[in-house]
């Protein structure tokens, strides 16, 4: 495979007393579909806010492209190219669909401490804005606020929120969670789509979505990777489904 | 039946006046009906009633408001009536500007009387001077406002810092001693004061011992009071005024510094006396006036005022309430004189005016040069709790310093006067 | 070229800027004085420029007075002593504001919420007592004060009128400018700072930069204005400081509904000052007025009139799409 | 040039004052740190313990007023958290600016109810007067307020450390879930706490009113150095709140001795400097209050 676009180097973080991430090591290959899945409170969540600088390690190194930004800040690393989705929805809920995209559009960025031109008038941002609600399908919804869209509307939004950087890796944190069957199948495609042409990590319950859809799956329990490889091994991996069982039957019924 | 039908006839007479009269009074435009009056002249209060001067504040309005009152007993000035209105400026400059700024807008008053603080005084002189209004600081002793800041439309009824100074200087050298030591409230009036008291120390020949700063919101004077004592002064002087002033006497009090010499507080207003009780106000100070003066006509004013104000929280005049009603009745004297409001002549008749029935020994003056009221001050000190006839009796004079000995001479004065023409008309 | 005209002035700021324009006419048939009018507008250019913070990036700056009072005695200082004339002290005014916000927001930028408020705070009341200790150079409690007599292009500003129209000028260009603030890039940028700082971040905003930018420009604004009212008052004095005036302009943004529209400000500070000129003829103890309409509207009006009036006037329609749509694709959370 | 006896004495009013900071301040935060609500109204409070001191006094002794204070106190604390209630939540603002409202109101009420004037109360009469220490003389009464600030601290601590109140209160506002899971109402949490803070308040208002005098506006300068305190001790932390008292109450003592003038400014810089220093304050916890 070929040369991994991010590399973590041992990466530890504990809250208080309790190890979340005890030397995690995980390499991400470019154009890849990547899945990060283990039982609840095995750290995934914990693993992205270090990769996007939420959080800070404890010990360990990220690497991004050959780069170092164990140390950079969120934005910065967004800068570069890191773009995450939240689990719990976090849009900017006043402002519309369009609005929402076309602030994190780096055409937009570049100009943020324009204070003259009237944001609008950046055509360029307007339009890749634009594209992009067309892209995750909300096409006709741009001018609603946020907060007055479905569930399922936001949580598309969500993505195209995280799409709109141009990411060259995007992290998706239960894209899934909390949705039901047909908007499912339209952020299934979605996500496909993408993986085309995009380095994706997501974390996933859904162990369906995630077998059909990703190249190359990761088990995080207990903070530490136990299995990697392709989903088949993983699915028939005797450790995985031994420290899985439980949660994922209990996954299953959840989703 | 004739006098039934007469007694009607009254009775729809009256009725169609009554109706005629409330149509008139109801629709007709108040101008109109204010026009058939004599016009009367307002005069703005600018009185605190609120903030650090609110006690003095209101002191000061009651004084006014006997002068005025008085006058239109006797029916008015030039026969027209006096009206006043007041606003609460609140020891506060701006709350100060924007209500004269109303006063002077939508009230339309002819003159302008009232001010503790000088901190609300300059910039009221300020705007007054740029409306050509004539403006009474009736109780402010900064002299800042007779100095640097002067208006011609400005004029200070109350005795400065140097007056009360240069005034003490001399009394403190005679009857207490020499060797003083003093304590400087940090802020511009206590500095100020200092300045003019050093000034005059040196003059007659005291030697100071020391200085002691006392900032804002200090509560604790142990450390003061220690050093004062190791300093062994025969005088302290304490330019401090405020609850600084309070507690600094309270502490004295306890630490029984109040023996270790002879305090002098240069300058103390009734009201803060009140506050304080006799017990804690030891102490000698310069004053101008109180009621318990043997002089001609204060006994006659003390009753009025006591009449007027029986309820009030100090039912006699002091050196506020005082100095409030000399100066309304004086500008009230003034317009009579000057036979129209317009602000050039009553300035005119104002300049080098000389108040005889000021209740006191000397004569004051209006002087022309800084507009300040030349007047007599008292060294007095505070009585014992034994020696005071009521709870309002307690201030002992102990000896008087003749206007022209305490005021300050022309020589010295920093004041700039503009000139007539350079003061826009009001008024007439 | 009428939508260039919208981008200048909508139609609602130019209605706004036709009643100041005419109000001195109206204004002594109410009860009101043309140096009232001259006050709200000097608040109102203070208070919008204050709701780039509280309203659009969602910082509650609580000691912002200081700032506005601090502008008064660059404003003086530089008359009297350094520059004389007009513009420059204005200018100066501006500057000398906008320094000492810039060095406050250094130290606030990183900080949100009740920390961020209890900072503004502390540093509000330290330039407070800074004016008392610097008393040699700002006067202390006399306030700073014989400005030399000022006029512009030959028009003498002592009078009222003049002085008037003369703020209307500034309150004018200052609206439009902040229009245009709010409605550009950096404008949408501190929106989503206020609606999720963490999210703003994530794609790619380095936030504490934009929320000093935001403090810094509402300092200058507070520095115009208070350079205007220490004009009107003949000087600078240290009450516009004092935290209670802070409160003031936090509440003149909240009743007009700062948070709701671009036009709170104005209205709050307009009410406000009308309101407290009114009490205070009314009773000596207007504060306790005050202090209880303080507590009634954060209690039943948070929003602001403005903010009232548009939440009746929302298409409840558009409400619905979102649950009509949820229900219809059988999403319940 | 300050010779020993004032040092001293300056050191003694440091402490004495720092104690007494840290107790005002550990009222405001308990409210602060629990609720995320700025009390404004702190101070007033503070004034208001000062002043149902002064009008108890006379009836019920100085140590009646000091008992019977802060209950009054605490009871309009009480009244104030059934507003406050409605903020809870919202943007930290309201609170702010609620209990601003409330602050001018009951500062009001305290003019109307004792004028405007100032109040000197005397201590009480066994504790009136000085200790004679030979080279330097020191008031009884601050003597008496070093130790029932002692005291005072003392129980918030054994409060806070050792009730089960103190978990949830420590819990506060950063873990609903966790103290609903302890099966504790919250709402009546809150308005204990918020009563407990008023009526701190007023108890250090009892003990201060001899030192300082009563005027209307002394809660302002009572509240600030609170503040100060927080912000240098670090929210949400007791031996940080301490701390950051007595250090406050030594600086001003010692700035009292050497620079009078800027011995208030002194504070402010004192807190810009550990701010630049240690961005949470002394003991301070990253918090969701900020970055």
């Amino acid at each position: 495979m070929s040369a991994p676009i991010l590399a973590v180097l041992g990466l530890r973080k504990a809250f208080g007393g309790h190890v979340v991430l005890d030397g995690v090591d995980l390499a991400f290959a470019p154009r890849r579909l990547s899945a990060l899945i283990g039982p609840n409170g095995a750290g995934k969540t914990t693993c992205f806010n270090l990769l996007t600088g939420l959080l800070a390690p404890d010990a360990g190194q990220i690497v991004f492209k050959g780069l170092d930004i164990t140390g950079l800040s969120p934005d910065r690393r967004a800068r570069l190219g890191i773009c995450r989705s939240f689990q719990i929805l976090n849009l900017f809920d006043d402002s519309t669909v369009l609005e929402n995209v076309r602030v994190a559009v780096p055409a937009m960025r570049r100009r943020g401490l324009d204070c003259w031109t009237p944001a609008g008038a950046v055509s360029e941002a307007e339009d890749k804005a634009a594209a992009i609600v067309r892209l995750v399908g909300l096409h006709g919804r741009e001018q609603v606020a946020a907060r007055f869209m479905s569930y399922g509307q936001r949580r598309l939004l969500e993505i195209g929120v995280a799409l709109a950087g141009e990411p060259e890796l995007l992290l998706m944190d239960e894209p899934t969670s909390g949705l039901g069957s047909r908007p499912m199948e339209t952020l299934r495609e979605l996500v496909q789509r993408l993986a085309l042409d995009l380095t994706i990590v997501v974390i996933e319950h859904d162990m369906d979505f995630v077998l059909r859809l990703s190249h190359h799956v990761a088990v995080l329990h207990r903070g530490l990777v136990i299995a990697e490889g392709p989903p088949e091994a993983i699915r028939d991996h005797p450790e995985v489904r031994e420290a899985y069982l439980g949660t994922l039957r209990y996954t299953r019924t959840r989703a | 039946m004739d006098e039934n039908g007469y007694r009607v006839t009254r009775r729809a007479l009256l009725k169609t006046a009554v109706g005629i009269g409330a149509g008139v009074g109801f629709i007709g435009p108040w101008r109109w009906a204010r026009a058939q009056a004599k016009k009367p002249i307002v005069i703005g209060l600018t009185c605190d009633a609120t903030g650090t001067f609110a006690d003095s504040g209101q002191a000061d309005r009651r004084g006014m408001i006997l002068a005025i009152e008085e006058f239109n007993a006797k029916g008015g000035v030039l026969g027209r009536p006096i009206e006043h209105k007041w606003e609460d400026t609140e020891t506060d400059a701006s709350v100060a500007v924007r209500k004269a700024q109303r006063l002077i807008e939508r009230d339309k008053i002819d003159f302008m009387i009232g001010a503790l603080s000088s901190g609300v005084a300059a910039p009221l002189s300020e705007l007054a001077q740029r409306h050509g209004l004539i403006y009474f600081n009736s109780n402010s002793s900064a002299d800042t406002v007779t100095n640097e800041k002067c208006q011609r439309v400005n004029f200070v009824w109350d005795a400065n810092n140097w007056m009360f100074a240069n005034a003490l200087g001399p009394l403190v050298v005679k009857n207490l001693g020499t060797k003083w030591f003093i304590l400087t409230h940090d802020y511009v009036w206590g500095k100020n004061a200092t300045g003019a008291t050093r000034e005059n120390m040196k003059k007659v020949g005291a030697e100071e011992l020391g200085e002691l700063m006392v900032p804002q919101g200090t509560r604790d004077f142990s450390a003061q009071l220690l050093r004062i004592r190791s300093a062994k002064p025969q005088v302290v002087i304490a330019n401090v005024a405020g609850i600084e002033q309070t507690a600094l006497r309270e502490q004295a009090y306890e630490f029984g510094s109040d023996k270790d010499a002879a305090w002098v507080f240069p300058q103390q207003d009734f009201p803060d006396m009140v506050t304080l009780g006799a017990k804690k106000a030891f102490g000698y100070f310069c004053t101008t006036w109180h009621y318990t003066l043997n002089e001609p006509g204060v006994k006659e004013f003390t009753e009025r005022f006591k009449k007027r104000w029986a309820s009030a929280p100090i039912p006699v005049p002091d050196n506020v309430s005082s100095n409030g009603y000399i100066a309304t009745r004086e500008l009230l004297r003034a317009i009579e004189c000057a036979g129209t409001t317009r602000n050039h002549d009553v300035i005119k008749a104002l300049e080098g005016h000389v108040i005889k029935d000021n209740f006191r020994k000397y004569p004051s003056t209006v002087r022309p040069w800084d507009h300040l009221v030349g007047q007599m001050l008292y060294l007095a000190k505070t009585k014992k709790e034994g020696e005071m006839k009521e709870k309002w009796d307690m201030i002992q004079m102990i000896a008087d310093v003749a206007p022209d000995v305490a005021a300050p001479p022309q020589s010295i004065s920093k004041c700039k006067m503009q000139s007539m023409a350079d003061t826009p008309v009001y008024g007439g | 070229m009428h939508a260039a005209l919208e981008d200048w002035t909508p139609r609602p700021m130019l209605a706004m800027f036709g009643v100041f324009l005419v109000l001195p006419a109206i204004l002594p048939w109410i009860g009101g004085y043309t140096y009232l009018g001259t006050e709200v507008m000097i608040w109102a250019i203070f208070a919008l420029g204050y709701n780039l913070l509280l309203g659009y990036t969602g910082l509650p700056a609580f000691g912002h007075g200081a700032f506005f009072g601090m502008a008064g005695y660059f404003f003086a200082a530089s008359q009297k002593w350094l520059t004389g004339g007009l513009w420059l002290p204005l200018l100066i005014g501006i500057l000398g504001t906008v320094a000492c916000g810039g060095l406050v927001a250094l130290l606030v930028a990183r900080k949100r919420g009740i920390y961020f408020a209890l900072l503004t705070i502390a540093f509000g009341v330290m330039f407070w007592f800074l004016v008392f200790v610097l008393d040699s150079w700002t006067g202390g409690e006399d306030g700073l004060t014989g400005l030399q007599r000022l006029s512009v292009g030959g028009i003498d500003l002592r009078g009222n009128l003049p002085l008037y129209y003369f703020v209307y000028a500034f309150f004018v260009a200052a609206s439009v400018l902040l229009w245009r603030i709010v409605h550009s890039p950096f404008g949408q940028v501190i929106g989503a700072i206020k609606q999720s700082e963490t999210r703003a971040r994530a794609v790619g905003y380095d936030t504490p930069r934009y929320k000093w930018v935001a403090f810094t420009l509402s300092c200058a604004f507070a520095g115009l204005a208070g350079g205007l009212y220490a004009l009107a008052r003949f000087g600078a004095f240290p009450e516009p400081m004092s935290l209670q005036q802070s409160g003031n302009v936090v509440l003149m943004c909240l009743i007009g509904g700062g948070f709701a529209s671009f036009y709170g400000p104005v209205l709050g500070v307009a009410v406000f000052l009308v309101l407290r000129d009114f009490f205070s003829t009314l009773t000596d103890h207007w504060m306790l007025l005050y202090g209880f309409l303080f507590m009634a509207i954060i209690l039943f009006m948070p929003e602001g009139i403005l903010g009232v009036v548009k939440r009746l006037r929302q298409p409840a329609a558009f409400h619905d799409t979102g649950e009509a749509e949820a229900a219809r694709t059988g999403e319940a959370r | 040039m300050p010779d020993l006896a004032e040092l001293v004495t300056q050191l003694l009013n440091g402490v004495v004052l720092g104690l007494l900071y840290a107790l005002i301040a550990l009222g405001f935060m308990l409210i602060l740190g629990t609720m995320e609500i700025i009390n404004f109204s702190h101070g007033v409070l503070f004034a208001l313990g000062g002043y149902s001191a002064l009008a108890l006094g006379p009836h019920v002794g100085w140590w009646g007023a000091l008992l019977l204070a802060p209950v009054i106190v605490g009871g309009v604390g009480l009244l104030l958290e059934l507003g406050v209630r409605r903020t809870y939540g919202r943007d930290p603002l309201f609170g702010l600016l609620f209990t601003f409202g409330a602050a001018l109101a009951l500062e009001e009420i305290i003019r109307i109810v004792w004028g405007p004037r100032g109040y000197t109360v005397s201590a009480p009469a066994f504790v009136a007067g000085p200790f004679h220490l030979g080279f330097l003389f020191y008031s009884r009464y601050r003597v008496l307020v070093a130790v029932l600030a002692v005291l005072l601290l003392g129980l918030v601590w054994a409060f806070l450390e050792r009730s089960p109140y103190g978990a949830m209160i420590k819990a506060g506002a950063h873990d609903h879930e966790m103290v609903r899971a302890l099966g504790i109402n919250l709402t009546r949490l809150r308005s204990l706490v918020f009563a407990l803070g008023a009526a701190m308040a007023g108890v250090a208002g009892v003990i201060a009113a001899p030192m300082w005098s009563l005027k209307p506006t002394v809660g302002a300068e009572a509240v600030m150095p609170a503040f100060i305190v927080v912000v240098i001790g670090g929210i949400g932390s007791f031996s940080g709140a301490v701390i950051a008292g007595l250090l406050l109450g030594l600086t001003s003592g010692l700035s009292n001795l050497l620079v009078p003038r800027g011995s208030i400014l002194v504070m402010y810089l004192l807190m810009t400097a550990v701010l630049l220093w240690r961005p949470r304050g002394l003991r301070g916890q990253k918090s969701m209050l900020e970055l």
